[in-house]
């Protein structure tokens, strides 16, 4: 299974996502300029976090209308799995990849920090390797992350299983101070319809290893890899 | 073709939370200015484009801001001056 | 082409005050005189004065700076690059630099403080590193002002916008507020790059007939100090009004990084450098001069933001993200070609030639023109008097044992709760928590984990750690004993993380150097560093000058921040600062005296500076930093952290509760210093003294005794339950972890969350803050 | 005491380098639309507040943009528009 790390100008995390894919789980991953318009026949697609085009205006507002943009949005509409980390998430909501949109954190400050994040549904590509409940424990580092949709689609999202990650504290549960950054319903991850995009704002490519604080980010990497090879 | 000075507001919609704008109106009250009762905070863009008329420069900025400057998910845009530069 | 320079029209005539609104002394310009053999144009004129500013000329350091230790095998770059280099193996090598930005922060402290970084990045990436940790060193008057909050605040905004923007962690650093820095806030930011030994590059222009060419941002009328030198003799009130102020763009700054390094590793150009304080002007003769040729520029070929700038202006301007570079003739197009991939420019706007002049030429016209280069080394240089403020020798003599206790004193804890809610050693995660310190997926201890910050170096076995270290107020009451010890300290934290110190990079942080008081204190600052970096093999391999640090009220203290790198072997011996297993035995390497002269106890509960500093020894410092290492090589050490600010009392409860995921308990028996003043003990700041956790006392004990330092086991690490108790004698100090827990972590949101107008108008920054 | 709806234009200072109105302006061009020739972003902040009257509020409101609403070292502030609420 190969992997497609896009670079936008102001990418910062597509050299961590490299190196998930390919140093730590040692698949062949390759990065996709932004300007390109060819995948190069990967399998799945990751749009990284970072500041893509300096998060001027509204974050990944402008990034979407990068070439490579057209190709990633086929890519999803044929049923390729694409995996939206941070900049990436909000790259995907402003490109109609899903719903709803990551305004400024409720408290106004950048948040960089480790987080809980409760498994939803564990019936998906990205999470088949988790059971539904599982904690996780990821790095956070963004200043857009609050999730906000009407009630309207959260509700439909609720009910279609489409929220996959929730903030929670260590016992695994929501608390006054385990949602970073105000997020509606404390939603940290959302799965397209179609259920091969999913969105989410903690980094898992940044908690592959122990030496690191964590390797509870392998869990996402690994269940697509049992999916899609399978 | 002539130039000419669109003003654009970008403002967060009626019903989305505006920590921003709140935390303003607590900072106005701390020092005391007990009057604001309400605080909204948008982005204000001004561009020059060129256009063969006024008419042409509103659609065209509209257009700008449906594709690009709003995000129709939280925010509404209203054009604000269109004028000759 | 050698016409002399004619003044351009609408020059202002160079007369006395205009001399001296340049910074000129009578001598200075005397000297330029002479150096010409005629009278200079206005457009030298600025050239002379951004060169010979202190900032660019380091004029009344230069002669001290050079008795500086900066050798060792390891050291591949020293002092005079835009950073040092060391080598640590398989063909690594590590560029760090630290620098100030303390006046821009003053004014615009967001957007002083996220250019600092923007400028320290460029210092590391134009050495062919990859920048890979920021740190921060960083001074504030007390938390009680809101002008100091609303500092505060946009300081550490800026930093982390900007950092965090650019895709490079901010790992560590340190925060002191103190009445001392109240009108001058101290911003020293430092950046460690990785690179490989063969991809280094220096900053000297070479080769006759090479394009020199102006890449990244285009030059605006930012920050050009002339401007409101001459301000009387430009225009009106709109012209007054001109922004000073610059403004950072990390987004450009992040392609400019890819860019350079791509350049560098194509191997088109043979120099780079950033175009950073005086700008084009410093940049381009540093360069001419370290190469020992003549470069003739033309400022109209200069890309630029706004339309009429004058050669002066585009000379002088500090537009940021920039940069200037030597391409090999004949392969501009390829430097060109890979900017455009970054969607940045580059122009070409000069040429290194024969001739030994500096040459600036705005179209045919000759605006500029110094033989060789003597601009820069021509610049004088001073050593004005220096002599100790006799108040100073007073207040390190007064004997602060006669200093009463408070009532509340009596109750042990309230001291000790007071203490860890003071501001300088409280948590500062309020801060770190704004600075992403995980991207790049490669640091191991984070802010707030160890007593350095530490980075594994991949696809190896090592890890680097990383500290900036410096207690102003032991400098301020003995310059020389007090930057001994921030050098110490600096090495103590790096090995408390498991490394050898390796070398350090320095930023002097003092007040006006004409002041006699204060030059005493540079000179005993400079000499003590030298006697440390000596002592305890930490080459010096660059850093910075900053005076002037002072306003009416009076100077800074003077603060000699030492930014240390260290070299971690192997991933197994890095080392927390807290408890981690309960159980395990509590050993003290160094032992507690009888020292409270200059401590956090007397500035926080009597509000007194006085008395002498912690004495220093160097060869105890070094043995028991030799002595941890040996330990943490044997495996028999869990944790570990230096006794600094407070005392011991202090870094016990710090290794309890500085954890934010839980508290562990410990308890401690100090019974064998029951002779001591039970405040000297509890809250002395000896030095030398390290706190480690082992299930291996034995091992530790013999370790220490090898290296000949005093050493005992103090306690042993508890369950949470247990909570944190001292005994001493009879006394038996108790106390619940969530009180001690709540006064570290709390203190600074406390101040800072309730705090609402302050991040309001931050909020206003029109800057970048996605993810 | 009576209501006000008051409108403030933040602008960044003219030569104050605006990076966000840069990288929108690149934008806009990349999406074709060509005649853009400069982009500045600022913010619209709407206040809603008590004063005698208009002349006051406006008054009132100059002082929160001194005090507060505009970083007096990188911008220029103007009272956009003062209605009865
Ligand atoms: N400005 C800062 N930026 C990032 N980390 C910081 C900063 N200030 C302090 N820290 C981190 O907080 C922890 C404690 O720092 P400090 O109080 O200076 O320790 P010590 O007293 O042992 O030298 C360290 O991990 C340090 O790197
Ligand atoms: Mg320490």
């Amino acid at each position: 299974m190969k992997f497609g790390i896009v670079t936008f100008p102001g990418s910062n995390c597509d050299y961590d996502s490299y190196h998930a894919v390919a140093d730590v789980l040692g698949l062949p991953a390759v990065y996709l300029w932004h300007k390109s318009t060819d995948l190069e026949g990967v399998d799945v697609v990751v749009l990284p976090g970072g500041f893509s085009y300096g998060d001027y205006l509204r974050a990944g507002a402008i990034a979407r209308f990068s070439p490579i943009m057209k190709e990633v949005a086929a890519h999803a509409r044929a049923g390729g799995p694409v995996l939206g980390i941070c900049n990436g998430f909000q790259i995907a909501c402003e490109a109609g990849l899903l719903p709803g949109a990551l305004l400024r954190n409720e408290k106004l400050q950048f948040v960089s920090d480790r987080v809980y994040m409760r498994v939803e549904n564990a019936d998906t590509m990205f999470t088949s390797r988790c059971e539904t409940g599982d904690v996780l424990r990821i790095p956070v580092a963004h200043g857009d992350g609050r999730f906000t949709a009407d009630e309207e689609t959260l509700d439909r999202l609720e009910g279609e299983g489409r929220v996959i990650f929730r903030y929670v504290n260590a016992d695994g549960v929501p608390d006054a101070t385990s949602n970073p950054n105000g997020a509606m319903r404390d939603i940290a991850g959302i799965i397209s319809a179609e259920g091969n995009v999913l969105g989410l704002m903690p980094h898992p490519e940044r908690a592959m290893e122990e030496l690191v604080g964590s390797a509870d980010g392998r869990r996402i990497f690994e269940s697509l890899l049992a999916r899609v090879s399978a | 073709m002539s130039r000419f000075r669109v003003a654009v507001h970008i403002v967060p919609r009626k019903g989305i939370l505006d920590p921003q704008g709140k935390a303003v109106s607590d900072a106005l009250h701390s020092l005391g200015f007990d009057g604001v009762t309400d605080t909204r905070i948008g982005r204000h863009i001004v561009l020059h484009i060129a256009a063969p008329d006024a008419k042409a420069a509103d659609a065209q900025v509209r257009e700008m801001c449906g594709k690009l400057l709003a995000n129709p998910v939280t925010e509404d845009f209203e054009i604000a001056t269109v004028e000759a530069a | 082409m050698t016409s002399a320079p004619t003044p351009r029209p609408g020059d202002p005539v160079i007369t006395p005050a205009l001399v001296a609104e340049h910074g000129l002394t009578e001598d200075e310009y005397g000297g330029l005189v002479a150096l010409l053999g005629r009278t200079p144009t206005f457009t030298e004129l600025g050239i002379v004065s951004a060169l010979w500013n202190e900032h660019c000329s380091y004029k009344h350091s230069r002669t001290h700076l050079k008795t500086l230790p900066t050798k060792a095998p390891y050291v591949l770059q020293g002092p005079g690059e835009n950073a040092g280099v060391i080598t640590i193996g398989d063909g690594l090598a590590i560029a760090f630099k630290i620098e100030s930005h303390n006046h821009p922060s003053a004014v615009e402290p967001y957007q002083g403080a996220a250019t600092g970084v923007g400028g320290i990045l460029r210092d590391v990436f134009t050495m062919g590193a990859r920048p890979i940790a920021l740190l921060n060193s960083l001074r504030f008057g007390s938390l009680d002002s809101p002008r100091v909050r609303h500092l505060f605040a946009g300081v550490v905004k800026g930093i982390g916008d900007y950092g965090n923007c650019v895709g490079i962690p901010t790992v560590g650093g340190e925060i002191v507020f103190d009445p001392a820095y109240e009108g001058n806030p101290l911003v020293n930011a430092m950046c460690v790059g990785l690179l490989h030994e063969t991809d280094l590059i220096r900053a000297a222009a070479e080769g006759v007939g090479n394009a020199i060419m102006a890449v990244g941002a285009r030059t605006g009328r930012d920050g050009i100090h002339g401007a409101s030198f001459a301000s009387e003799d430009l225009s009106a009130a709109s012209e007054a009004k001109r922004p000073m102020v610059q403004v950072g763009d990390p987004f450009t700054e992040k392609l400019l990084l890819e860019a350079s390094l791509e350049l560098i590793a194509s191997g088109h150009i043979v120099a780079i450098q950033d175009m950073g304080a005086a700008g084009l002007t410093s940049s381009s003769a540093e360069m001419a001069a370290r190469g020992d040729v003549g470069v003739s520029i033309d400022t109209s070929k200069v890309p630029v933001r706004e339309e009429g700038m004058s050669p002066y202006e585009i000379l002088l301007s500090e537009s940021q993200e920039r940069m200037l570079v030597v391409a090999k003739k004949g392969q501009e197009a390829q430097v060109r070609a890979i900017l455009e991939k970054w969607d940045l420019s580059a122009a070409v706007i000069g040429e290194v030639i024969a001739e030994p002049v500096y040459r600036v030429t705005e179209g045919d016209r000759v605006v500029a023109e110094f033989p060789g280069s003597k601009l820069v080394s021509d610049c004088p240089i001073y050593n004005p008097p220096a002599k100790e403020d006799p108040g100073v020798a007073e207040l390190r003599a007064r004997d602060v044992h006669a200093i009463g206790e408070l009532r509340e004193e009596s109750d042990p804890r309230w001291t000790l709760e007071r203490l860890l809610s003071s501001p300088t050693i409280a948590s500062k995660r309020w801060a770190y928590r704004q600075y992403d310190s995980t991207v790049r997926t490669s640091t191991v201890l984070r802010p707030g984990d160890g007593d350095a910050a530490v980075i594994r170096i991949r696809n190896t076995d090592r890890a680097i750690a990383l500290k900036t270290d410096c207690n102003g107020r032991y400098v301020s009451l003995d310059p020389r004993v007090g930057t001994q010890l921030a050098v110490a300290e600096a090495a103590r934290n790096v090995a408390c993380a498991g490394a050898r110190p390796m070398a350090i990079t320095n930023c002097l942080n003092f007040g006006n150097p004409k002041r006699p008081e204060v030059y005493f204190q540079f000179t005993q600052a400079v000499l003590g560093m030298g006697e440390a970096c000596l002592a305890l093999g930490t080459p010096v391999t660059g850093g910075n000058v900053s005076f002037y640090n002072e306003n009416p009220r009076g100077a800074v203290h003077p603060t000699p921040v030492v930014g240390m790198v260290g070299l971690i072997d192997s991933q197994k011996h890095i080392t927390r600062s807290g408890f981690t297993t309960e159980g395990d035995d509590i050993v003290l390497l160094g032992e507690p005296s009888d020292e409270l002269g200059g401590s956090e106890y007397l500035a926080r509960i009597h509000d007194v500076v006085a008395g002498a500093p912690p004495r220093c020894d160097l060869p105890r410092e070094k043995a028991t930093i030799d002595a941890l290492l040996d330990a943490i090589r044997a495996g028999a050490i869990r944790s570990a952290h230096d006794c600094s600010d407070g005392g011991l009392a202090v870094a016990l409860a710090e290794c309890c509760v500085a954890d934010v995921d839980g508290t562990i308990g410990a308890e401690i028996e100090l019974s064998k210093w029951s002779a001591l003043p039970l405040r000297a003990l509890l809250f002395g700041e000896a030095q030398a003294r390290i706190i480690v956790s082992t299930p291996e006392s034995a091992t530790v004990l013999d370790l220490a005794r090898k290296h000949g330092v005093p050493a005992r086991v103090i306690g042993r690490v508890r369950g949470r339950a247990e909570g944190f108790t001292i005994r001493v004698g009879e006394r038996v100090i108790r106390t619940p972890l969530d009180r001690l827990a709540r006064a570290y972590h709390d203190a600074i949101p406390n101040i800072m969350n309730a705090s609402i107008a302050e991040l309001a108008v931050l909020e206003q920054h029109p800057q970048p803050s996605g993810a």
